[in-house]
């Protein structure tokens, strides 16, 4: 089995993808002879051609459009756009019509398409290059998202986003593209969608985090076990629908809870999660439920992008506090 | 100092407002039989459409957007396409749909409030209304570079109001179309108003279909009032994307001669005169006349038309009043192919809540 | 004192604002000879001339990009999006530039735009126009996000949102536009931004609601009260910055919350509410924070339109749930 | 059949490949010692991006869009510009902004990755860098509403991309500024590719001026590497702009001789020959050749100015690298005029966090 990063990984299961299924198109800016601005398409153009893999204008209404279009029409786009920043403009393709396609006509016309983007900050770009949209999309009903955090889970759930019958927006986590590698077989087997992950498990608090936020509490998670302090770590992994059972299960187990998201912290995903906690699960807590977030402030630029990011000291000082609590 | 570049905007018409030729009409007009069909379709149209504004006004149907005006463009247009190409419409081609086959069931259920009326029996594969404008253009592109991708000879056709050529979707697919060559034509049933923005408000180009130009693609403006232009110029415009030859955008120029919707007043913002004057250039007599003097229609026949379109149309509204009312469940059961489990409580609660609440046929 | 509807508070303080401050200009589709599709600028167009009461092409990226041109060029745009689906498209442009002008440029250049739009459910109207994008707004660092909930106080908050020297988008419930009249002194004085309103004070229980459903949570609270349970009702008015202030004092009074929204639940604004109490109010809480909010699905067309939207009886069901707790 | 519309395209050049006037300078280029300022702006420029590139692959800059290749079309742009007019500039018109008076310190900061590099000395009214593509051009469109309504002669010049003309907002803007007869110039830097798109698969159109014909405004294309043709057709349409006449659509053809960024490698996607060519029609060379014929520049003012440039970008890099670091103040300061009550907690933990987590100047 192949060790390969998490941008390899989606290479792997696109190209999958478009071995099974002759109606699975790629599109988007630079997807074609660039292979992608972080690599992700490198190689389909060869394998699969011009006509399956779109090198578009420099329009993000119209890839997702087009991708509703292909979808409705019969295809399985999987659009790409090419930083998350540029993804708040489809936004209104997604909500207005993506979504929409299956219940607006009953049935009738649905909309199986993939909107991919990199997605997250940590990586020193330039400005709207580090967004996280992630809570905008994840209010949109009729659309699935997915957020992956490993290699494996990158190439199982775009698997499993890609066969789906409905849209799909697949956040990819550009801080992690290339930071570790996994052994990944290409098996052409996809992972379940609509459920969280419980990467670790533990008694004493739950760390829920999704994209490249989990890795920093994966590694909050050692220290603390090396403190004597075992925490359950879940990735969300799919935010819409999210399925809160593991989630309350885990923190019916801990009784306590510290939701990790790197969007700002106001409106944040995090929310969502602590909301439903304190309707399900208030029985449950020991303490009260902590979120670690990014500041209610604009991405900034590079050098500063290290004190704006949630790490994981921001972590365990919540933990802490968690732990001390009543 | 060169010239790189040079154009030019083509309009067409046939008939003038009398319904006298102009110049010889095309081949494909000299039969009357066809025209008297099309001639039919028009009028049960606009019966249709008449009959969609009397329910409105007596709270049995929501908000509607007339095509008064606007029949020749619509059948013109539908006349053209093929069964199985694709129709993109906007709220105002109810004409068009009908032309598609579409049953006035249908779209009396959806100006009801009630998606089972975008679940078309005939055609499965036309898009539904789109509300937002111009965001259908972008859709088109897709729908044609799906028939491209599988070398089909069908045809995506997208209708879009002159208001809708402001929108950057209009362009990005016009561009988009033109780059990859698709057998894609755009409709601009230019009607000189956006609600209360008329034409010349909305751009400076001198014509809509120089908008063309800007994405590389064939453009032409046409008497969207006079069937057999709009019918000529969109068979021409179909063949060539039919047979590789790419997208066009064809004008229309008509005129909106109802209110904007019926939630509109346009006496508000436009002169009576303009109306009166519009009413005068307005497709149906135009034709008529046409086929009178042709010899190919007559007053008995015109008599027994309008009473079999006003029968079709009470049956319709019959069938429609009579429809049985939506269940919650039609929120849940079409959001996704199989309903995730994290709503499966939503559901429930929304059954428990009494049926009744769904609101009458007013919407 | 005039008896005025909550659209003609909305005209009231525009007109005020253009007659105080000439750099103040009024834009959008239709705002002008028609008086905007709700008569919101009824009456401008005469007044203030077509300089500064502007009808637009058909483009909101145009209105909204055009507003914050405007902005940083000093006048102060107030611009109108003719209803909330079509807002969805100017998020873009409020989160990549609006918001971000003043701390790009470190305070250089500013951004004094307001970006009006009808907003919420149950006027029947065709699909599109009953959207909350409510939640999508208040997420987005660097503006103020509004939703007045009666005529008063949609002409004090409008007047402080254009003399506000940053963004702010303005959120107007349609269902209330004529539901009511309120007694408003056009005094051309305006109410405080950021701040929540206790609308009845109430020992039981605390109902908190923004635009629309206020009026149906203050029904339910009149309805309780008849039974002998007194709850307190909060207006949030400024969803970004939030007032948690205010909120976490009444739920320290009463110790239970329901939290009303008429946007579809998951990642609602509600829930941000909640995780703060979650966070905050933890130790107050008698019973779990219910949620009253629109399902999670696409907006039906009209016919269920009733259906969807929560109403008082769901509100009062979620109170009675909530109190005989524990 | 009638035609309703004839549109034209020029194209201007009075330079050839070796600096030759093809034809009459115009009388605005016929001062020697103007264009020796213009000149010695261009080498200075070069001699910055240089600077940049080099200060990147070391680690003590970010992420940088080189303009080299592209000297003519930012001076002469910038050239054609009064000081109180308002930019709105990509991010590949660092050049341009030099010529507008922000400071070489100012730049570096910005893209070192500090947003003080954006809070201008001068000028004070220009917009800082967009880089979401062609969402400036709806700002420009308020600009100059702004300045038209205040009867202020004032121009604002919007420059965009070849891949920029793909995006809706591109064309609503352009399509406002025609409505209102905006003082508005936007320039079109057509260097031929769009990261690793080439133009003509950006759009179907033969000419990207064509595209103003959609909004019915003047457009015309220009020799972008000719520094004596872009000065004069900005000059032209400033004018037009500045006395009433409302916006231009300018193409200038140039060609981006370096990465898309220094995060790109452009021999991924194209030819090394293309580019030696166009290394061919390069800017600098050109305009040297010409000034070097009329006897108004000579060898030693070449060595010497390459001397003096070298000077001032060392100067400006080691100000740069110099500059103290950032607080974590700066990101709640002023993200609004007063920080809301709501943000302070969050602002003193930033301030509690080690400003030592600031990272150092390769961002
Ligand atoms: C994106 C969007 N913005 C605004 C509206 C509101 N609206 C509905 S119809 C209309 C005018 C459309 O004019 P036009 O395109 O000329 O079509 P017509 O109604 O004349 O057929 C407007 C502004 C909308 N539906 N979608
Ligand atoms: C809206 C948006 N989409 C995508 C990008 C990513 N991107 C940055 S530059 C670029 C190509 C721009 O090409 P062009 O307009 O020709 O300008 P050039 O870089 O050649 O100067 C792309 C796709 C972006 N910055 N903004
Ligand atoms: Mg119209
Ligand atoms: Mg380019």
């Amino acid at each position: 089995m192949p060790q390969v990063t998490l941008v390899e990984a989606v290479n792997m299961a696109l190209t999958r993808a478009m071995s099974e299924d002759a109606g699975v198109v790629v599109l988007g800016e630079d997807v074609g002879v660039d292979g992608g601005v972080f690599r992700a398409t490198l190689g389909l153009l060869e394998r699969f051609g011009p006509q399956r893999v779109i090198d578009t204008p420099l329009a993000e209404q119209l890839i997702t459009g087009m991708a509703i279009g292909m979808a409705v029409e019969g295809l399985k786009p999987v659009a790409e756009i090419q930083f998350s920043g540029f993804a708040y403009i489809c936004i209104d393709q997604v909500l207005n019509h993506a979504g929409r396609m299956r219940h607006r006509t009953q049935g009738r016309l649905s909309c199986p398409m993939v909107l991919r983007t990199p997605c997250g900050a940590g990586i020193h770009p330039p400005e709207h290059h580090s967004e996280s949209p992630d809570a905008m999309f994840a209010h949109v009903p009729g659309i699935r998202v997915v957020y992956p955090s490993s290699p494996r889970r990158a190439y199982g759930l775009l698997l499993a986003a890609i066969r789906d019958p409905d849209p799909v927006v697949f956040l990819e986590p550009t801080r992690l593209y290339r930071l570790f590698k996994e052994e990944v077989d290409d098996d052409a087997k996809a992972l379940t969608l609509d459920t969280c992950f419980t990467l670790r498990e533990g008694s004493d608090i739950t760390l829920v985090a999704w994209g490249a936020m989990v890795h920093d509490t994966l590694q909050a998670a050692q220290r603390l076990e090396q403190e004597g302090v075992f925490a359950e770590v879940i990735d969300v992994a799919t935010l819409r629908p999210l399925d809160m059972d593991t989630i309350l299960a885990s923190v019916a187990k801990t009784g306590r809870c510290v939701i990790v998201t790197e969007a700002a912290r106001s409106g944040s995903f995090a929310a969502e999660i602590a909301a439903n906690l304190a309707e399900h699960g208030l029985l449950s807590l020991f303490a009260p439920i902590a979120r670690v977030a990014a500041y209610d402030v604009v991405v900034p630029l590079s050098r500063l992008e290290n004190v704006y990011l949630p790490d994981t000291e921001r972590i365990l000082a919540a933990v802490r506090k968690c732990l001390a609590f009543g | 100092m060169a010239i790189v570049g040079r154009f030019e905007i083509e309009s067409r018409q046939y008939l003038d407002l009398h319904g006298r030729a102009l110049e010889p009409v095309p081949a494909a007009a000299r039969e009357p039989q066809l025209l008297v069909g099309l001639y039919r379709q028009m009028v049960l149209a606009r019966s249709f459409d008449q009959k969609m504004l009397a329910l409105q006004r007596t709270g049995q149907l929501g908000t509607f957007a007339s095509g008064v005006g606007k029949e020749a463009l619509d059948i013109g247009v539908g006349s053209a396409m093929q069964r199985d190409d694709v129709l993109l419409p906007t709220y105002r081609e109810t004409t068009l749909q009908l032309a598609r086959g579409v049953s006035m069931l249908e779209l009396l259920l959806y100006w009801g409030g009630d998606e089972r009326g975008s679940d078309f029996a005939v055609p499965r594969g036309d898009f539904p209304v789109c509300i937002t404008i111009a965001a259908h253009c972008c859709h088109a592109v897709g729908v044609a570079y799906a028939i491209k991708l599988r070398q089909q000879a069908r045809v995506a056709v997208c209708v879009l109001g002159d208001g809708g050529t402001s929108k950057g979707e209009f362009h990005e697919a016009l561009n988009g179309a033109g780059t990859w060559r698709l057998p894609l034509v755009f409709v601009v049933a230019n009607n000189q108003w956006a609600i209360s923005v008329p034409r010349k408000v909305q751009s400076a180009a001198a014509t809509l279909a120089q908008k063309g130009i800007a994405a590389g693609i064939p453009s032409i403006q046409v008497d969207g009032n006079d069937l057999i232009a709009v019918r000529e110029v969109a068979l021409e415009a179909m063949a060539r994307a039919r047979s590789g030859g790419g997208p066009t955008l064809v004008e229309a120029l008509t005129y909106r001669l109802s209110d904007h919707t019926t939630a509109d007043d346009a006496t508000r913002y436009r002169n009576a005169d303009e109306v009166a004057e519009a009413w005068q250039r307005e497709p149906i007599g135009r034709l008529r006349n046409y086929l009178l003097e042709l010899g190919a229609w007559n007053k008995a026949e015109e008599e027994a038309l309008l009473k079999s379109c006003n029968e079709q149309v009470q049956a319709a509204a019959q069938a429609y009043l009579d429809h049985p009312a939506p269940s919650p469940a039609q929120m849940f059961d079409h959001l996704h192919a199989a309903l995730p489990a994290a709503w499966s409580a939503q559901r429930e609660a929304a059954m428990a809540r009494k049926t009744a609440d769904a609101a009458g046929h007013a919407g």
